[in-house]
C-alpha cells in the first residue's frame, strides 16, 4: 500500500470532505494563503478558493464562536487551531456553547462543528507551546473528542469528525505531521468511538493514544526482546466517548494494565481510564493498573529536560514490567 | 439618556420617522406592532408574579421597558434572518412571533415549553422561526450570530443575522474581534447594542471609556448609529436600512439603541444602584408603548377604548399562557439524557 | 461558638487580609458599589476605598491578566469571577501565563494571586451557569485549587490563599452562601493541601469536597440510622496538591472507598482521586472504588431534572452500599 | 510602509526630532544606543546561525529591521518601568540592558541563561531589572502588562509599563478589553504595536477592518500616535512624551509604530508571501542603523570607521556570547520539577 506522511493525511480527508459537501469548510489562522502552519491544508485555497478556505485574524475566541454559530445555521465548519495552546482561549465556546446548544434547544438544534490542530509538545516549544490538554474537552458532556495516532487512523478519523453531527474536538501530535504509513487509495471511514489493537500480546494491555502509541509500540518491542513480556497496545483513538468493550476484552486476557498519555497525571483522560478499568474491571486485576505520563511541571525548553518530563520508552517499560511483577 | 432624544417631547416619538413607517407598513400591521408590544409588557409583568410563587426559577431577566427596539428592529426582519440573543431575550422570542404559550412554559419548566423545559427562561429557542437563542455567556451571542451572519452569505441567502447584546457586553472581547471580521469579510451581521445604561448594577460610565458607543465602530470603519430605543419606528427605520445595506452586500451595522429597563437587572435584584425618579422619569416621558398608542389616537388611528381593550385582551391572553404552563406536565425524566447528542450508542456515565 | 454564614465567613477573610497586607486588593464585577453579587464583598469598598475594591466592566480574561501581572509586578490580587463558568473565559491567563510564571522565569517570578468566586449548580441556573469545572484547574501544574465545604474552612483557607506566593484558584459552592456553621472569633488559618476528617467512621470512607460534604453527611446520618453503617466523611479542602497521607490513613482503615463530586464523571477530580486509591491501596481495598457524580450531560432547567442530575443523598448511599456489599 | 513616511529621504531620518534627542540625550548616550542597535543586529545573525546548527531550537524569531523600535523606546524609560514583550523579544531584552550572554545562553538552553535554560528564545526574563518576559500566546502580554501599570499606579511608583505587541494581535479580544480598563482607570500603560506589517503571512490589510491602527484607540478615546519605527529618534520621542504623560497621570498611550522584519516570521517560515524586492527596499531606505549613523556621522558624531569598528567590536562580542553559551552546561536534572511552586510538600507526580 502507498505510505503517505500523516499531514498529507489529514490533507486528503479534508480536501475530500469539502469534494463531498459543500456545506463544509475550513477556516483558521494560515490556513489558505501560508497553505496551514504545519501544511495541513496545502492546495486547498487553490482547490476550493477563498470563499471555503479562510484566513483569520488571530483571534480564536471569534473565530471558534463563528464557526459554532455557522454550525448552528446548518454550515458544517472546520476550524483550525493553529495548536491547541491556543485554544484554550476558545474554550468557552466549545464548552458554554457548542456542547450545549443541542440540549438546551431540546434537540432543535444541531453543531456539526469540527475543532482541529496541533497538540502536545513539538520539540523545544517550551511551556506555553508543548501541552496535551484532551482532558479540558474529555471532561465535557456534549463534546467528542479524537485523537489519531496513524496517517490511516487520521485520514479516517477526520472524515468521521466532519461528518458527525455534533461538536468534534480533533488533536493531531505536532510530531506525527511528518509521520508516514499506510493510506489506503479508496474511501473508509474510521468509527467514532472505537479503539484499535495496535498490538496484540496477552501479557499486559497498554492503552494509550496519539503520539503516545509510537513510544508504546517501541517499548513493547522492547519489552518482547528483553523479557519476553508480550504487550497487548491498545489505541483509544476516541476519547469521549470510551470504547469500554474493547478495554474490557483485552483487560479480561492479560489481567494487567499500563496507562500511557502525554498529558499531566492529575485530573486526566489517562487517570479517568485507569479509574474505569480498576472499577470496572476490579476482579480481572492482577496487579494495580500503571500511570505512565508527562511529569507534573510546566514544559521546560532545555533540551536535555524535555526528555526527562515526557513518557519515554524506558519509563512505558518499567511501568509494565511493574505491573507484571517483574 | 442621551442628548440626540431630547429634542422629542415627553410622551412623544419622532413623527417624521413614524409617518414614512405608516406609509412602509399599513395600520394593520402598525396596531398588530402595538399589541406585540402590550404582549411584552403583560407577559413580563406575569412573568415576574410567577417568579415570586417560585413557578419560574433561577436566573429570570424582565424586559419591560425595551419593547420598542425588540418590536421595531424584528418588524424589520423576514422570516430568513436569524436571529439571536442573550439571556434578556423574552421579548425578542414573542416579538419574533414565537408561541406566548411555549415561552411561558418553558419559563416554567415544563414540557410544553419552546426547550422541552430543558433551557429556561435564558434560553429560549425556536429554530423553525430561526431564534436561534437565548445565551448566557454575555458576549458569546455576538460571535454565533456572526457565523450566521456568515452562513447566510455563504449560501447566498437574502438574509441577515440581528444580534443582541446589552451595553456591558460591548467590553467583551469578543465584540471587538467579531466585529473586525464581520467588517473585513462583509457579513450581513446587525449588531444591536440594548444600551439600557446599566449592566446589573454597573452604570455604563463607570466601566466605559466611552459612554458614545457608536465609537466603538470607528476602530473597525463600520457603518454605525445611535437610536432612540423608546421609539418603534426610529428602531423599525435604523434595522431596516441596516438591513437594507446587508443584504446589497454592503456589511454589518453597529446600532447603540438606547433604552431603559424597568425591573431590576434579574429578579433577586432590588436595583438600589439607581433611584425610584430615574425610574420614574424614563416611564413618564419615554415609555415606549405610551409614546406609540399616543401617537395612533393622535393620527385617529386607534381610540383611548381600543387601546385600553388591547391591553385587556393581552392580559387575557397571558394568563391563558400562565395557566397552559401552570397545567402543562414536567418533562419525563428520559429527558435528562436525551439530546445530548444526536445518538449516543456508548452508554454515558 | 457563634454562627455565620459562608458568605460572611469569606467576607471575613478578605477584610483581615487586606487590613493585614496593603498589597492585597479585591477586583471583579459588581465587587464594590453592589457589594458583591453574592455578598462576598459586603461592606469592603466602604471599609477599603475605590483603590482597592474595584469594580470591573464585564472582561473576564482582561482583568484575570491584569491581576495576574499585578502579582507577577508584587501585589496580591484577589480576583473574583462572578462565577466560574464566566471564567472559562479567563482560562488562558491562568493557564498559560499565572500557572507557568514561575517556572519559565527559572523562579525570578511569584504570581501571588487569588481567583475566587462561585462554582457548581446554584439551583435552576440551566446549562450555561451550573457546573463544576475545577477539574480544568486541578489538572494544571503551577496551579493550588481549594474547595471549602463550611463557614470555618472558607475563611480559614482564604486566608490561607491571599497569603500563598503561587496562584490559587478558591471555588465556592454557590448554594452554600448562605449557609451557617461555627466560625472562632480568633485568627487562624486552615493549611493548604490538608483535608479534613469531617465524620469518623470505619465501614467506608467517602471522600468528597466542598457542597458535596454536606449530602455526604446527611448520607452517613441515614446509612447509620438504616443499616448501621458507620461512614468516614472526608473532606479534600485543597484539589492541588491531594492529601495523599489523609486518605492513605482512613482507607487502611476502611478498605472501602465512594468518592463523591458534584462535576461530570469523566476526566475529573474524582476519577483522578478514585484511581490514586486504586492503584496506592491496591491491596488495602476489599472493593472497588465507588463513584457518584452528576450525570454526564449538561445540567437541564427543569426543576424535576435538575435533582435527578446531581448527586443525592440516595445515589450516595446506594453507593456506600454497594461498596460495602450490602 | 505608511504615507506619513514619504517625506523623509532613503536612509534618512527626521533631522529635527534627531536635534532634539540630541539635546536631551547627549552624544555619550547616542552612540551608546547605535552601538545597541548593532548589538541587537549581529546578536540575532548568530542566533540565526546557531538556529540552523541546531545549536537553538524550538520557535525562533528574529528581530532585525526592528532594532529602532526597542532601541528607541527603552531609551526613553527609566529602570523602574515594567517592560512586558511577546515571543519576538530578544532585541527588547538587550536593550534593556540584559547580560547578552545570559541571553544567548537561554537561546541555547543553558544553565546560565537568564532563565537557566526553562524559558527559551521565547520566554526570557530578568526581573532585576523589570524585563518581565518573553511570553508566547499572541495579545496575552498587553493584560500582563495593563497589571503592571496597575501595580505602578496602586504603589505609587513614578513609573510606567511598556508593553509590546504585533500589528497580529491587535484583533485579539484582551487587547480591546485592556485598552479599556487602561483608560477607564488612568493607568500608565504605553502599548507599543509593532508594525512590520505582516503577522506570519498574514499581511495586515487581509484580516483588520482598518490599516490605520491608530484608529483602533477612537474606541476608547485614548492618546494616540502613529510613529516612524525606523527612525530612533522618532520612536524616542514619541515614547517620551507618552511616558511624561502617564506619570503625570494623564494616563495611557497606544502606538502604532512602523517597521518590518528582515528575516521570516520564525527560522522556520520561508516567507514566500513577499517579495525580495519588498525587504530590499526597506533594507535599503529605512534601515534604522544605516540611518543613524548616517545621521552621526553627517553631524560629525562619529566617522564611518568609528561605525566600522562598533560593526567588529559587536561581531566580536556576540561570537563571545555563543562560545559562552556553547561552553556553558545544560540545567541540571534536578532543574525539571524546581520553580513550579515556591515549595511544594506534597510529592508532584
Ligand atoms: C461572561 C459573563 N460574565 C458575567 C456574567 C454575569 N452577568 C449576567 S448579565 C450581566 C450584566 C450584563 O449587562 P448588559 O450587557 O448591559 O445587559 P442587560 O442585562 O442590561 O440587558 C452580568 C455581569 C455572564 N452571564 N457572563
Ligand atoms: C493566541 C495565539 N494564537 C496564535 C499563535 C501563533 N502565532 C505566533 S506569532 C503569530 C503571528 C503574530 O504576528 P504579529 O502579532 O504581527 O507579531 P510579529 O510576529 O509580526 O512580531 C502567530 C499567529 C500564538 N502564539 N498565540
Ligand atoms: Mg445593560
Ligand atoms: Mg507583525
Amino acid at each position: 500500500m502507498r505510505e503517505i506522511a500523516f499531514r498529507d493525511a489529514l490533507n486528503e480527508a479534508l480536501a475530500e470532505e469539502m469534494e463531498r459537501d459543500p456545506d463544509v469548510f475550513l477556516m483558521g489562522e494560515e490556513v489558505a494563503e501560508y497553505n496551514g502552519a504545519y501544511k495541513v491544508s496545502k492546495g486547498l485555497l487553490d482547490q476550493f478558493g477563498p470563499r471555503r478556505v479562510i484566513d483569520t485574524p488571530i483571534v480564536e475566541l471569534g473565530f471558534a464562536g463563528l464557526g459554532v454559530g455557522a454550525a448552528l445555521a446548518g454550515l458544517k465548519p472546520v476550524i483550525e487551531m493553529m495548536t491547541f495552546n491556543f485554544a484554550i482561549l476558545a474554550l468557552d465556546q466549545v464548552v458554554n456553547h457548542a456542547a450545549k446548544a443541542r440540549y438546551m434547544s431540546n434537540g432543535q438544534l444541531s453543531c456539526p462543528i469540527v475543532i482541529r490542530g496541533a497538540g502536545g509538545a513539538g520539540g523545544s516549544l517550551a511551556a506555553q507551546h508543548s501541552q496535551s490538554l484532551e482532558a479540558h474537552y474529555a471532561h465535557v458532556p456534549g463534546l467528542k473528542v479524537m485523537m489519531p495516532a496513524t496517517p490511516k487512523d487520521a485520514k479516517g478519523m477526520l472524515k468521521t469528525a466532519i461528518r458527525d453531527p455534533d461538536p468534534v474536538i480533533f488533536i493531531e501530535s505536532e510530531v506525527l505531521y511528518g509521520y508516514k504509513g499506510e493510506v489506503p487509495e479508496e474511501e473508509y471511514l474510521i468509527p467514532m468511538g472505537k479503539g484499535e489493537i495496535k498490538r496484540e500480546g496477552g501479557d499486559c494491555t497498554v492503552i494509550t493514544w496519539s503520539r503516545m502509541v509510537h513510544t508504546v509500540m517501541d517499548a513493547a518491542e522492547e519489552l518482547k526482546n528483553s523479557d519476553g513480556v508480550d504487550v497487548e497496545v491498545l489505541d483509544l483513538r476516541t476519547l469521549r466517548p470510551l470504547d469500554k468493550d474493547l478495554i474490557r476484552e483485552s483487560v479480561k486476557k492479560t489481567n494487567r494494565v499500563v496507562v500511557v498519555e502525554e498529558a499531566w497525571p492529575w485530573a486526566s483522560v489517562g487517570a479517568s481510564v485507569a479509574d474505569f478499568v480498576a472499577r470496572d474491571l476490579f476482579d480481572w486485576l492482577d496487579a494495580p493498573v500503571g500511570r505512565v505520563n508527562q511529569r507534573d511541571v510546566p514544559m521546560p525548553y532545555a533540551f536535555n529536560l524535555e526528555p526527562l518530563s515526557l513518557p519515554s520508552v524506558e519509563r512505558v517499560a518499567e511501568a509494565v514490567k511493574k505491573a507484571c511483577y517483574l | 439618556m442621551a442628548d440626540t432624544e431630547t429634542t422629542v417631547q415627553a410622551q412623544e416619538l419622532d413623527g417624521e420617522l413614524a409617518a414614512t413607517a405608516r406609509e412602509e407598513l399599513g395600520d394593520e400591521r402598525i396596531l398588530e406592532m402595538l399589541r406585540t408590544m402590550v404582549l411584552l409588557r403583560r407577559f413580563e409583568h406575569h412573568a415576574g408574579r410567577a417568579y415570586q410563587r417560585r413557578k419560574i426559577q433561577g436566573f429570570c431577566h424582565l424586559y419591560s421597558g425595551q419593547e420598542a427596539v425588540a418590536v421595531g428592529s424584528l418588524s424589520a426582519a423576514t422570516m430568513e434572518d436569524y436571529i439571536v440573543s442573550h439571556y434578556r431575550e423574552h421579548g425578542h422570542a414573542l416579538a419574533r412571533g414565537m408561541e406566548p404559550k411555549a415561552v411561558m412554559a418553558e419559563l416554567f419548566g415544563k414540557v410544553t415549553g419552546c426547550a422541552g423545559g430543558k433551557g429556561g427562561s435564558m434560553h429560549l429557542y425556536d429554530v423553525e422561526r430561526r431564534f436561534m437563542g437565548g445565551w448566557g455567556i454575555v458576549g458569546g451571542q455576538i460571535a454565533l450570530g456572526n457565523g450566521m451572519a456568515f452562513a447566510a452569505k455563504y449560501r447566498e441567502e437574502e438574509a441577515v443575522c440581528i444580534a443582541y447584546l446589552g451595553d456591558g457586553a460591548v467590553h467583551q472581547g469578543i465584540v471587538h474581534e467579531t466585529l473586525n471580521m464581520a467588517q473585513v469579510w462583509g457579513l450581513p451581521l446587525i449588531a444591536i447594542v440594548e444600551n439600557n445604561e446599566y449592566a446589573m448594577g454597573t452604570a455604563l460610565e463607570r466601566v466605559s471609556a466611552v459612554t458614545d458607543l457608536e465609537k466603538k465602530a470607528l476602530a473597525y470603519d463600520m457603518a454605525a448609529e445611535t437610536v432612540d430605543g423608546q421609539d418603534v419606528f426610529a428602531v423599525y427605520d435604523a434595522v431596516k436600512r441596516a438591513r437594507d445595506r446587508a443584504v446589497a452586500g454592503e456589511g454589518p451595522t453597529w446600532m447603540d439603541i438606547h433604552t431603559y429597563r424597568y425591573y431590576g437587572h434579574s429578579m433577586t435584584d432590588p436595583a438600589t444602584y439607581r433611584t425610584r425618579e430615574e425610574v420614574d422619569e424614563v416611564k413618564d416621558l419615554k415609555d415606549p408603548i405610551v409614546r406609540l398608542s399616543n401617537w395612533m389616537i393622535a393620527e385617529g388611528m386607534a381610540t383611548q377604548e381600543e387601546v385600553d381593550a388591547i391591553d385587556d385582551e393581552m392580559e387575557e391572553l397571558v394568563k391563558e399562557c400562565v395557566a397552559f404552563a401552570d397545567e402543562s406536565d414536567q418533562p419525563d425524566p428520559s429527558a435528562l439524557t436525551a439530546d445530548v447528542y444526536v445518538e449516543w450508542n456508548a452508554d454515558i456515565d
